[in-house]
């Protein structure tokens, strides 16, 4: 085994050594906190690189390598953790680190005039940390520990500017909302530790994603005549359902946007959630186990299909009702991380991996793009009052150009490869043609709120100097972003463009690679996709002019103008701004139904519970009352003591509840010594 | 060698003492301290049966003590907080005076 | 029946009724702190060094300093305000004895009743520091971290209820 | 006679000696001659230790020191003594009477019994307990109730607060004064005090295998000197007892020989902290150098006691004392937080192997801290050099 097989852990502890040192230094050390944590990603880039080259250079059962150790023991029992090395960990490392790199150094610039630089980077290298344990965990609970930091350090990031009450309350809801995906994520790994008593997912043989665990979950059945598999699987898949944003666990992300820019680039594009995706296609021999020879599919796969389907419908249609420039990458992030979806469920995981790949290229892209946008309209999201900016920022107009045409499907940019291949897949899927009617209709709108995007913000001529109540400062106008935004900008755009090659039907090297054979180059393979590339190429033009048609053709000069849908179909437009009122379903149905829970709960205690204590004691009383009526009156006075007694049994029962605790530990007391006393002597009898 | 009787004996005394002390005393520190005394009793069991047990190589006494000093200590720390803040409510540690648990 | 045990046994018991009848609080607390150096000989007497040393350093060292801090805390500035009224037997009082009397005949004479038995080893086991140590890095390491984690809280919360809520300190 | 024979020459008459005991005796009469010297030599050493630190403190406030008793001075402690001894018991009238009587008893009684457990010399160890370092530290904890006891008997507001501050000090540097000595549990594996000066007993070359030479071992050596130095209650820590303030601290009701008691307590439990940084960090009573082994072991301990006293006096007469926020900050903000770096430090040098590589960097992860640590202490302050000016 390798030196970097060995050193894995390396990669992660980098960023977190730098976190850590971090967090200790002074507030006024700007450029040691940034120059360490970029120097600790760029380390951990190169180790990452190191390790793809390994995967790369070794053949068949070698490329998957991993290593394992005892961590502790409780009882006789010991945890094992250990880190893996096969295809899927490489690519997501160099991806990852690559992308982290070229973010990390991207906020030295946007993040400049912040305060709290330190905090921020301490923040950023903690994730990063975080974010590449879960790449090489070869175990599930420390995946799940380091998903755990993830979800950390995205509630700390969302919140960073935690004065603004948004930001806080977006930060909140992030938290909770992935919490309760998660806690599906922990039932199925306990689920999954009860059932094959391990949760290493590769140890020579015995690890839970091998053939020996598969085939006894696959063999089991359990509730709805699901195999174990397909359950344990659904239940992890809630925990990657709620951290990448998937239907109906969606509702944090576009809140998340109230983060800094590159967070929302790194963590709600790029890396975080898809970690969700990652997860599914790291347990993928555990959805797909049980594939037998009548079914093509499980159980899990079809929910993972279905949920990646409507999400990447919903995101896509609330998309076309934005105005905030992040909140549209937002809804498209969820849209496409929906894709994904569909492309795990019906491709397997090189179909899905592939459009994480090159959407977290394009989409970072998209975000630090918007990030320099806002950073050149001092603070402005709001689309109707940016305009014009193509002239003002020529350098973002084009690498932003670059991301949304990848992000559109226009051929030959790196999104029209991979996401032609989920709809090839999704299309020869046997059990229905559903998930690709909706991901054509998806793909659709992708081109039409992107043109509707661009449009809005380069075209014409700025509304910002007019309207804007953000340029502070007396700034007028846009200006161009510093060379530290605009060069990792350009870097991006390179892969966002040609990435797409290392996976065209004729040459599909990184299917390959994930699968562990070679690629071979075969024109042959072209014929049997083309059709459907002409068709998804065609979609996407009608997206596009129809974009055109609706806003490019007569430009919005006017800040208060409503917009084309609007105008047209007011009902519709709203629906969809609000983003199909799923916040308010929450808060009518959810939260209420809580806190009304809540309330049936106090008044059950207070009324009900307390109100039988008291009845008793009332009762008694009465009892006590009527006795010494009947007594007094009707019977002989000589009954007064008895009488008396039970009134005072009704007193004493009423004593019980006097708030004083000596008395209850009394209690305690009395049952300790009834229960010794029947133990022992009720044990002899 | 002391019989094993003994020092249950002793047990069964301290913790009816403590238990004794926390019945009576009005002044919650003190009340406080007889559960101490209370928890106290138990470890002796603990302790004598893992000495006197069939298998004292395996020290689940001794460990189950250890944890449970712990947890005294714990326990203490936290009851002594909360009678700070009793006090500086209700100006009293008599729990004579102290009902809000009424019901 | 050794000695040692007799004198640890006496203490311990001597100390702990001092520290559950004395009047002064603080006599309370000493002796209470007499009686369980007392628990702690018991604790040799039975052959765990280790764990009568602990005894000794957290609830000598630590446990009965913090309940005289709590006192002064509370009502420390006026000594006769510390020192209970001498009260005849009232009915609660008397109650709350004839209680822990009733206890103490049943578990008495659950004990006495045990069947007597012999340690299956002479000599007591070795329980110092070494073998205690090597328990808690293997057999307990968990519940040693959920210790770890229970004495955290402990001390965060002990700290968040004991500080004057906002309105109270202004 | 051979040096071995030298060093080993109380053992031998012990043995000696305890072959006329009776065999139903031994027990105690071991027990009385292995106590019966301690409870000799080091009450002794703290009549020398007075008029030592007396006259030291004087060289350093550029007087002379007591010179009036005796040649030089030196029956000064014995011209004390008497004085106390004669001198009127006085009890304040409100005073808890049995508290008070017993409150220097047990703190001078908890003073000895920790000695029980330091090895003075080569096979020079009273009681051999394998938790034996436990041991010290819980009979030192009783120090604090003590301390506690004599403040509340009193009744006086003075004596009160002193009694306070001095529990709320004792409890807050005991915990990296423990944290300290982790660090050589940890590399010794041992609680018993004579296993682990015996673990330091051997030599490279001619230089000795202390633990006070690796840099967790002289990190946790200063750790632990700086926190005994506030344990005890020594200037620069000296606040429960500072004369400007409270007068006197907890024994201001005090007089004669119980007076004389608090202060035997305090020295005793300075010796015997000090003895336990010798036993733990300065090898105990191995010699410094493999060509010195014929030195006997119990001058070797009493040597570096003295140079421990030495630096104990050279310190109180050289540092002011510290503010009570600047003393509970120290101790939460910088010991705490060394003391469990230095425990992680010593962790390293367990499983890295040793070399110069373990070495540098075990010294780094202790520096690095450091400075940190102490140029956050010092944000915001204004610090210069004093200047001194003497009467020549």
């Amino acid at each position: 085994m390798s030196w970097i097989v060995h050193n894995l852990w390396l990669v992660a502890a980098l960023p977190f050594a730098a976190g850590g040192v971090i967090s200790v230094m002074k507030q006024r050390q700007r450029t040691l906190a940034a120059g360490l944590a970029v120097g600790s990603m760029a380390l951990s880039f190169v180790l990452a690189l190191m390790a793809f080259v390994q995967v790369l250079t070794s053949h068949g059962e070698a490329t998957r390598q991993f290593s394992n150790f005892a961590w502790f023991q409780f009882g006789a029992e010991w945890v094992r953790l250990g880190w893996l090395l096969d295809p899927l960990t490489a690519v997501m490392l160099v991806m990852v680190t690559f992308v982290g790199l070229l973010i990390f150094i991207y906020s030295i610039g946007y993040m400049a005039e912040d305060e709290n630089f330190k905090r921020f980077f301490c923040f950023l290298a903690l994730f990063a940390g975080a974010m590449l344990g879960v790449l090489i965990a070869n175990n599930l609970l420390l995946l799940f520990m380091c998903w755990e930091i993830v979800g950390l350090t995205s509630y700390l990031l969302i919140g960073f500017w935690y004065e603004k009450p948004s930001a806080a309350a977006a930060a909140k809801k992030a938290f909770i909302v992935t919490r309760i995906g998660d806690l599906g994520l922990f039932l199925g790994m306990a689920w999954l530790y009860a059932q094959t008593g391990t949760l290493l997912f590769y140890d020579a043989g015995r690890g839970c994603l091998e053939a020996n665990a598969l085939t006894t979950l696959a063999m089991h059945t359990t509730v709805f005549g699901l195999t174990l598999s397909s359950a344990i699987g659904i239940l992890i898949f809630c925990g990657s359902a709620g951290k990448s944003g998937q239907v109906p666990l969606h509702v944090w992300l576009p809140d998340a946007m109230e983060g800094p820019t590159p967070v929302s680039a790194l963590i709600h594009a790029a890396t975080m959630v898809a970690a969700g995706v990652f997860l599914l296609a790291r347990v993928y021999p555990l959805l797909s186990a049980g594939v037998t020879h009548g079914m093509t599919t499980t159980v899990a796969l079809q929910v993972v299909t279905w949920v990646g389907a409507i999400t990447a419908l919903f995101g896509a249609l609330v998309a076309v009702a934005q105005w905030d420039i992040k909140r549209i990458l937002a809804y498209s992030t969820m849209s496409q991380l929906g894709y994904m979806m569909i492309g795990l469920g019906t491709g397997g995981v090189s179909v899905g991996m592939f459009h994480l790949i090159t959407h977290a290229f394009f989409k970072a892209l998209l975000f630090l793009g918007a990030g320099s946008v806002i950073h050149g309209c001092h603070g402005e999201q709001d689309i109707r009052f940016m305009g014009g900016l193509r002239k003002a920022m020529p350098v973002t107009f084009a690498a932003y150009s670059c991301g949304m045409l990848a992000l559109c499907g226009v051929p030959l940019f790196s999104g029209f490869w991979s996401k032609d291949e989920i709809l090839h897949s999704a299309f020869v899927w046997n059990l229905s043609r559903g998930p690709f009617y909706i991901g054509a209709i998806g793909a659709l709108l992708t081109a039409f709120y992107m043109t509707r995007q661009m449009i809005y913000v380069y075209a014409g001529t700025t509304r910002l100097a007019a309207e804007s109540t953000h340029g502070e400062h007396g700034h007028s106008g846009a200006h161009e972003s510093p060379k530290v935004m605009t060069v990792p900008l350009l870097i991006l755009a390179v892969p966002a463009v040609v990435l797409g090659f290392f996976g065209t039907p004729v040459w599909p090297w990184f299917q390959s690679f994930l699968e562990g054979d070679t690629a071979n180059v075969s024109f042959g393979a072209l014929g049997g996709a083309f059709p459907l590339m002409i068709v998804s190429s065609l979609i996407v033009f009608v997206g596009l002019g129809l974009g055109w048609l609706l806003y490019g053709r007569k430009l919005i000069v006017d800040v208060g103008a409503l917009d084309r849908i609007e105008s047209a179909q007011p009902g519709l437009f709203h629906l969809l701004s609000g983003a199909f009122y799923i916040n308010e379903l929450y808060a009518a149905t959810v939260v209420r139904f809580t806190l009304v829970a809540a309330s049936v709960s106090a008044w059950l205690d207070r009324w009900i519970f307390g109100g039988v204590v008291r009845a008793i004691s009332t009762i008694f009383v009465l009892f006590a009352k009527v006795d010494s009526f009947a007594d007094t009156h009707v019977v002989n006075r000589g009954f007064d003591a008895g009488c008396g007694s039970v009134s005072y049994g009704g007193s004493f029962l009423s004593k019980l509840q006097a708030g004083k605790v000596q008395r209850y530990l009394k209690f305690v007391g009395v049952a300790l010594f009834v229960a010794v006393a029947l133990l022992f002597w009720g044990g002899k009898a | 060698m002391t019989p094993l009787n003994l020092f249950l004996l002793l047990s069964a005394l301290l913790f009816s003492i403590g238990l004794a002390g926390a019945l009576t005393r009005r002044n919650a520190i003190l009340v406080l301290i007889g559960i101490e005394l209370m928890l106290n009793a138990a470890n002796i069991n603990l302790i004598a049966f893992w000495r006197f047990g069939p298998n004292p190589e395996a020290l689940t006494g001794v460990m189950f003590a250890i944890f449970s000093i712990s947890v005294a200590a714990a326990e203490a720390a936290v009851g002594l907080a909360i009678i700070l803040a009793v006090y500086r409510h209700n100006k009293t540690t008599n729990l004579n005076q102290i009902d809000t648990l009424k019901g | 029946m050794s000695l040692f045990f007799l004198i640890t046994a006496a203490i311990a018991i001597g100390g702990t009724l001092a520290a559950m009848t004395r009047r002064n609080p603080i006599h309370c607390i000493l002796s209470l702190a007499l009686g369980l150096v007392g628990v702690a000989g018991v604790y040799l007497a039975l052959g765990a060094q280790f764990v009568g040393f602990t005894q000794i350093l957290v609830y000598v060292g630590a446990v009965a300093i913090l309940a005289t801090f709590a006192l002064m805390m509370t009502q420390g500035h006026i000594v006769s305000a510390l020192i209970e009224p001498r009260r005849a037997f009232s009915r609660s009082s008397v109650s709350g004895f004839v209680t822990a009397a009733g206890v103490f005949s049943v578990l008495g004479w659950a004990a006495q009743s045990y069947r007597p038995l012999t340690p299956s080893t002479q000599q007591a086991p070795a329980a110092g520091a070494k073998e205690v140590g090597v328990a808690l890095m293997h057999t307990y390491v968990l519940p040693l971290e959920v210790i770890g984690v229970l004495l955290t809280a402990a001390l965060i919360g002990a700290v968040v209820i004991a500080l004057p809520s906002e309105e109270e300190r202004s | 006679m051979t040096p071995v024979a030298v060093d080993q020459i109380f053992v031998t008459t012990k043995h000696l000696l305890m072959g006329y005991v009776p065999a139903f005796w031994q027990p105690l009469a071991s027990a009385i001659l292995s106590v019966v010297p301690v409870l000799v030599v080091f009450p002794a050493l703290f009549a020398v230790t007075t008029v030592l630190e007396r006259k030291g403190l004087g060289r350093i406030q550029n007087r002379l020191g007591p010179n009036r008793v005796g040649p030089f001075g030196f029956l000064q402690p014995a011209a004390d003594g008497i004085k106390s001894l004669t001198k009127e018991d006085v009890v304040p009238r409100d005073a808890d009477k049995v508290v008070h009587f017993l409150a220097p008893i047990l703190l001078v009684l908890a003073s000895f019994i920790v000695y029980a457990v330091l090895p003075i010399g080569r096979n020079m160890v009273i009681a051999d307990l394998n938790s034996g370092l436990l041991f010290f530290f819980a009979v030192g904890s009783m120090v604090e109730l003590a301390v506690f006891m004599a403040g509340w008997s009193s009744r006086s507001k003075y004596s009160l607060l002193g009694a306070m501050r001095a529990v709320a000090q004792m409890i807050s540097y005991e915990i990296p004064l423990v944290l300290a000595a982790v660090v050589v549990i940890m590399a010794a594996g041992s609680l018993s005090l004579p296993a682990i000066a015996e673990m330091q007993s051997g030599y490279t070359w001619i230089w000795p295998h202390w633990y006070v030479l690796t840099p967790w071992g002289f990190a946790g050596f200063v750790l632990f000197m700086i926190s005994a130095t506030a344990e005890s209650n020594r200037s620069p820590f000296d606040l429960p007892e500072g004369e400007s303030e409270i007068i006197a601290g907890y024994y201001i009701e005090y007089s004669g020989f119980k007076f004389a008691l608090f202060f035997l307590g305090e020295y005793l439990g300075m010796f015997a902290t000090s003895g336990l940084a010798i036993t733990l960090f300065l090898g105990g009573w191995s010699a410094p150098f493999s060509f010195l082994t014929w030195v006997p072991s119990y001058l070797w301990f009493f040597a570096k006691l003295l140079v421990l006293i030495a630096a104990f006096i050279w310190v109180r007469g050289t540092f002011p004392r510290l503010r009570m926020d600047q003393l509970m900050g120290f101790a939460w903000k910088f010991m705490l937080p060394m003391t469990l770096v230095n425990v992680v430090d010593a962790g390293l040098w367990h499983f890295m192997p040793s070399g110069v590589v373990r070495g540098v960097v075990c010294a780094a992860v202790i520096v690095i801290p450091f400075a940190l640590f102490s140029r956050r202490a010092q944000e915001g302050k204004k610090l210069q050099i004093r200047t001194y000016r003497y009467a020549e």
